[in-house]
């Protein structure tokens, strides 16, 4: 009886362990080739951008089309600056990762190979603009030169954690770094950001609001209910898809379904989308660069997928060997973000293999230096860490009686 | 006053004192909500200060929180306490937390009005009491006004609060009290010294309860509707008893329900809610712990039954007098 | 400081009350210019469909172009059936809404100007497909040929109520006449649609499920979450969206915002979908047909939006005059639908004005008479209704012990 | 075996025995689970048995309905309970309500696992007890294993329960028992004897207590984690406490609780989840009501703090042998 016309479907990744690696179903399109779109694009005018793959890097390490002209008057400066924050990131994904192997917190989430993203994306932000991250946009602190004491401090939950030892390793607070409060429940933060462009456009302070999402997250409720209140009320906000192939064990493709990008699905809701090479600086800078001009000019919200691949397992909890060929993420076609940037900076004569090697080197050096200060505060194992009576603070602005009553319970 | 015009009232002056003040729901733009409890607003304000949205609780939530985290004082509407459920991650996960774990970076001055409660035959989608499953979240404050005069206090109350307030609205109550009997003649606020509202700023402190019936025999705890059904059920029965507004069930007004309980001896527990882990419940916990010398007999809960709210059978299922009554004398039997 | 050019914006209504209707705003393509896609159409291929308005019935009442030949044989069957159908739900309404202003019950809700969508749809469908309807597709029940007793029964929560009084009047639930149990709580139903077309796809029953919201409550996270699962698993589902223009006092744009069409937003999840005239009632047939039939062959769901306009308030509660301008609905430039297929037969010279007036007349006095014979049964609010001690069956299969406590309580 | 063996097995029976049971959800299908309780579960069944969702836990749920509904057994699996909260108008709006409202047309045979509490340093969203949010919701039943035995009785018994069951796994117990001491050496399922579960086909009725250790001078109720923890803390105290793990939370068994009190005339509630309307409060209700006459002391509570579960601080929150103790001493003080 059964109609075998009738089945269900399953996406699946191209290739599993003890498979190659298998990237042929991607196609990418050559750099330069899409132009900068007026700054009033609509969705509609979004079509090719929303589709295609905004480059400016190429095979070869050139900057080339038209997107490679729109970075401003100083591009040496932004790059020697993004190499080195991208550096920096690696140095303490590396640092922090070695701690927990160690056993000195309990967790951690590494960024390799998606540094280019929020570490371009960042430098082209103004002071007061707010950050709604996930916990892998840790890039977007160290390109706002937030402290490494803190950075390290939350890591081990010691007294220079500044939230006190009450929030996982990777979920960073920041306001004065243009950084939201990190939930653990996905997708939450998306509306969020659309909100607090609604009260930037209310305030007439002139900042803008971005939100971040994972390629996975996109499937949760608040994506939707961003995009919509984004399309009605058209704040400025940047809608930031990172597009990085995973969602723990689970391909994008469980998450994409039969649409064709990210992008192409928040331009179905009338927001004008771009789908950009995450994995070259030039690209995330300059698209950057072009969507808070928007912003600035009034013209509503724009949506970029951040096309890029999660080099790293998930988490420190994950084992991606067990869903995914080995060396997956050296087989990614679009590269890794910082031998890009290193090799177009080398044919450009601004840098050198030696002069690399020395500054990677000095950076991991520097990190190391902090990460041993901030070390010697404790570790969340070890020495006890912050005041258990700190549970009950800030609950509420002030303290109420049932609180003061737990506390003393507790014998404070 | 009526209740709809005494909440429309405290939302008007919280609108003209402070500018960083926004109303906004599903329908409370232009038509003025579907209660009518903002009816004119937009056209005072503005539609910056007062607007339509989309249907999607959580989404009207959600920018809510991102609004009152960069320093606006968003007062939303969801339309009936029975559609907060899409939001519900939003607003304990999100709204409940943001001081907590940013330090005190980020706060969520934010309230969220819904009218809740039965007795107008909503059936169950438009009748539920879901006040316990916000008690339960710590970052929260939960409040239950049950007259004009304490919803316009106690809602500019709530938008002043520099946390999350859940502003229960019962519904039974927007036209006037309502003491049970649906067969009765019904009441407007016009008729009732609480529907007496004054002009102007005043607030209701978040927190403190209200005697409405001093008594020595029982106590009766209640709030919302369940107010005057526990009057009308005192009144009926003759039974000297002490019938406490709750006002405020988090942070609760412990200290007043101990000193009434420590000098009746026994006590009494209505909520309209499904019975089982019902704010009830919570109530006789802390009670029991608190004034356990001093009970006579074991505290009576008189609730909704732990079944969808239905439709024909309302009068069945809402806690009425006459169920009351019994309750009362249950516990003075011993 | 305030940036004017950084300003929020607010979707109007064209008209509001003490205004004329106007509906200048609206584009109207041709009757008959769209063809009739293949079964396996894809998001991409239905691009025309969705932006456009599939139409039959031109403004003279012709049948034209392509979607007129694909109505199978007995056309004159169809639309026989489909008239009685539109009529006695017409006559359904108005008696209803008549007895609810006698105060026989608490609630009811009229589908006026919208009962071909349902009508010419549910006729398409086969035995065993399940529709997950919203309160304002009664029409689906008529054209299933739902006993007039039973919708009469739950109208007036007495004995003869199939739902022992526990819904609303207009929340029905007719498992065989495949009609789900509707919620009060918009868009939950549209997911549920979605698991249940993957239990018919592995099951292998050949049925399939239909899924309706409108165009208000796509704003809800269920909408997104059934277009992304039925974009993943590809089951046997035709998602509907009911625009008809109106959330109660909310206009269509702030559901929209600055997407094009709801089938557009649709299309953005890769799911194949058309926009079509819901007040052609050859239009709806021809395309429930074609999407029944692509089911059928196993080529994933469909998305439609069904262009109508709600001409009657939006409850029994509700008072359109406070925020639209009177008589709107007759001003829809899609006419009424049963206007436009009356003309339609007339022309083909199937009907006249008397048979017309005639069978409405019949008709109302059908509907009349099963209405009086149901309300000696009583009603809402006299005599009292349902058993009390009902209250506590099927919450579970079996009554806990609590539940059994309670019931004593109660006094049974 | 250990508990996440246990769950494995019960699933594979429930899935080599009916063709209508499905399995699905976040990372569920090929890689089997982030605490890998379906491991092994796709390549044995196929993908259409046991396969990946994406990450809308309101679209696994809500898909799960509508395939209960039409006469599937689904089985799905949120991946923490922290992230039930979107799903959470579907299990109780219509997944709790779906046989009441259509006059059982529709019914909706639906287990949802979850790991629950705290104890691995998981923070606010990965350590929550959401319990009492759904044990106020008519319509579902809510199950509590404590050890391999019952997790895998109980999830048979779940999964051809004719209803809605929520199925909260301590994730704290999945690898072995655990007393509350984090400093302590971690013990393994294979060195206890409730790890010792039988092969094939069984169920442990849903709604039955057990009693774990019996005593005559206090009787602590507990669930989950928290069973080990009390019995460490009667250990340590030495006192003579009857300890009962409840197992299901709804529907309750309050015989063996109310035979318990009745004989020790006190009792000690015990729970991670915050403490205001916990699942505690209610028990409170009931064992008052029930036992008043008998009880010598105030029921005591030991919770979660009314805050959000922190991460550092996790030892400080988690309610430990020592507070239990402390309350054992308290309520036999008089
Ligand atoms: C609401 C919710 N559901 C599930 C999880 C568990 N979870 C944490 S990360 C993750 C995968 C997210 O993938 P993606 O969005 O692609 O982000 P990425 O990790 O690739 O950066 C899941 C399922 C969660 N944190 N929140
Ligand atoms: C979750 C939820 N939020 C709000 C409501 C209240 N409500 C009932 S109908 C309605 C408008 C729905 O409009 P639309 O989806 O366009 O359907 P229509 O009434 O036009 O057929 C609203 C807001 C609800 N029932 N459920
Ligand atoms: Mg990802
Ligand atoms: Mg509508």
């Amino acid at each position: 009886m059964t109609d075998r016309k009738v089945k269900l479907t399953y996406p699946h990744p191209p290739a599993r362990p003890g498979e190659d690696p298998d990237f042929s179903g991607i196609t990418i399109p050559e750099a330069g080739l899409l132009d900068v779109p007026p700054l009033d694009l609509d969705a509609r005018g979004s079509r090719p951008y929303a589709n295609g793959l905004i480059r400016v890097l190429d095979d070869d390490g050139n900057a080339v089309g038209p997107w490679a002209e729109y970075l401003g008057e100083d591009t040496e400066t932004l790059m020697r600056r993004g190499l080195r924050d991208m550096l920096r990131m690696r140095a303490i994904d590396r640092r922090m990762m070695t701690a927990q192997r160690q056993g000195k917190t309990s967790f951690y989430m590494q960024c390799t190979g998606e540094e280019a993203v929020g570490c371009a994306f960042q430098r082209q932000m103004e002071p007061g603009d707010m950050n709604f991250p996930t916990y892998r946009q840790q890039t977007l602190l160290v390109a706002a030169d937030y402290p490494l004491e803190m950075m390290f401090g939350q890591f081990y939950s010691n007294d220079l954690d500044p939230l006190n030892g009450r929030q996982l390793p990777v979920l960073h607070s920041a306001r004065d770094f243009g950084f939201f409060t990190i939930s653990g429940n996905l997708g939450t933060q998306y509306v969020q950001a659309v909100g607090w462009a609604m009260a930037n456009a209310l305030s007439g302070d002139r900042k803008i609001a971005t939100a971040w999402i994972g390629d996975g997250a996109t499937a949760s409720n608040d994506f939707h209910g961003a995009l919509l209140m984004a399309s009605v009320y058209q704040p400025p906000v940047i809608l930031n898809v990172v597009n990085n192939q995973w969602a723990i064990s689970t391909y994008t493709g469980v998450a994409t379904g039969k649409a064709r990008t990210y992008a192409a699905r928040m331009r179905g809701y009338g927001i004008p989308s771009l789908r950009v090479d995450g994995n070259d600086f030039l690209a995330v800078a300059a698209v950057a660069r072009w969507a808070r001009r928007r912003m600035r000019e009034g013209f509503g919200p724009v949506g970029v997928e951040w096309f890029t691949y999660r080099v790293a397992a998930h988490s420190s909890s994950d084992d991606p060997s067990a869903y995914r060929p080995k060396d997956d993420g050296a087989a990614w076609p679009l590269g890794d973000p910082i031998e890009r940037l290193k090799t177009h900076m080398i044919a450009k004569g601004l840098w050198s293999e030696e002069r690399h090697a020395q500054a990677q080197a000095q950076i991991l050096d520097e990190v190391t230096q902090v990460q041993k200060r901030v070390e010697a505060h404790g570790t969340l194992v070890n020495p006890p860490p912050t005041n258990p009576a700190d549970i009950f603070k800030d609950v509420y602005a002030e303290m109420p009686d049932h609180l003061r009553r737990q506390r003393q319970e507790m014998g404070y | 006053m009526t209740m709809i015009e005494a909440l429309r009232d405290a939302m008007d002056v919280a609108l003209e004192r402070d500018p960083s003040v926004v109303v906004f729901g599903e329908d409370v733009g232009y038509f003025g909500g579907v209660f009518r409890c903002t009816a004119g607003l937009q056209e005072k304000y503005g539609e910056e200060r007062v607007f339509d949205t989309p249907i999607s609780e959580s989404a009207i939530v959600g920018a809510a929180i991102g609004m009152a985290a960069h320093g606006m004082r968003p007062c939303v509407e969801v339309q009936f306490a029975d559609y907060m459920y899409p939001a519900y991650d939003q607003i304990t996960q999100e709204a409940a937390r943001l001081r907590h774990r940013s330090n005190g970076q980020f706060t969520c001055p934010l309230v969220i009005r819904m009218p809740t409660g039965g007795g107008i035959y909503g059936g169950q989608t438009h009748s539920q009491s879901p006040e316990a499953l916000f008690t339960h979240v710590a970052g929260l404050k939960t409040v239950v006004p049950s007259n004009p005069q304490d919803a316009k206090g106690l809602l500019i109350a709530a938008i002043e609060d520099p946390d999350p307030v859940i502003f229960l609205e019962p519904k039974r109550l927007y036209n006037g009290p309502f003491h049970g009997d649906h067969t009765g003649k019904s009441v407007s606020w016009a008729s009732d010294a609480r529907g007496d509202v004054r002009e102007g700023y005043y607030k209701t402190p978040l927190g403190k309860a209200r005697v409405t019936r001093e008594g020595a025999a029982v106590t009766v705890l209640a709030y919302g509707t369940m107010v005057y059904v526990a009057e009308a059920a005192v009144q009926n029965s003759g039974i000297d008893a002490e019938v406490i507004d709750l006002r405020t069930l988090l942070p609760l007004d412990l200290e007043t329900i101990v000193t009434s309980v420590e000098k009746t001896g026994r006590c009494v527990i209505v909520h309209e809610a499904t019975k089982t882990s019902g704010f009830g419940a919570e109530l006789i916990a802390e009670v029991q712990e608190a004034c356990f010398y001093h009970l006579e007999a074991p505290i009576e809960r008189v609730c909704g039954w732990d079944a969808p709210y239905p439709h024909a059978q309302e009068w069945d299922y809402f806690p009425g007098p006459d169920r009351i009554e019994r309750a009362l004398r249950k516990v003075l039997e011993v």
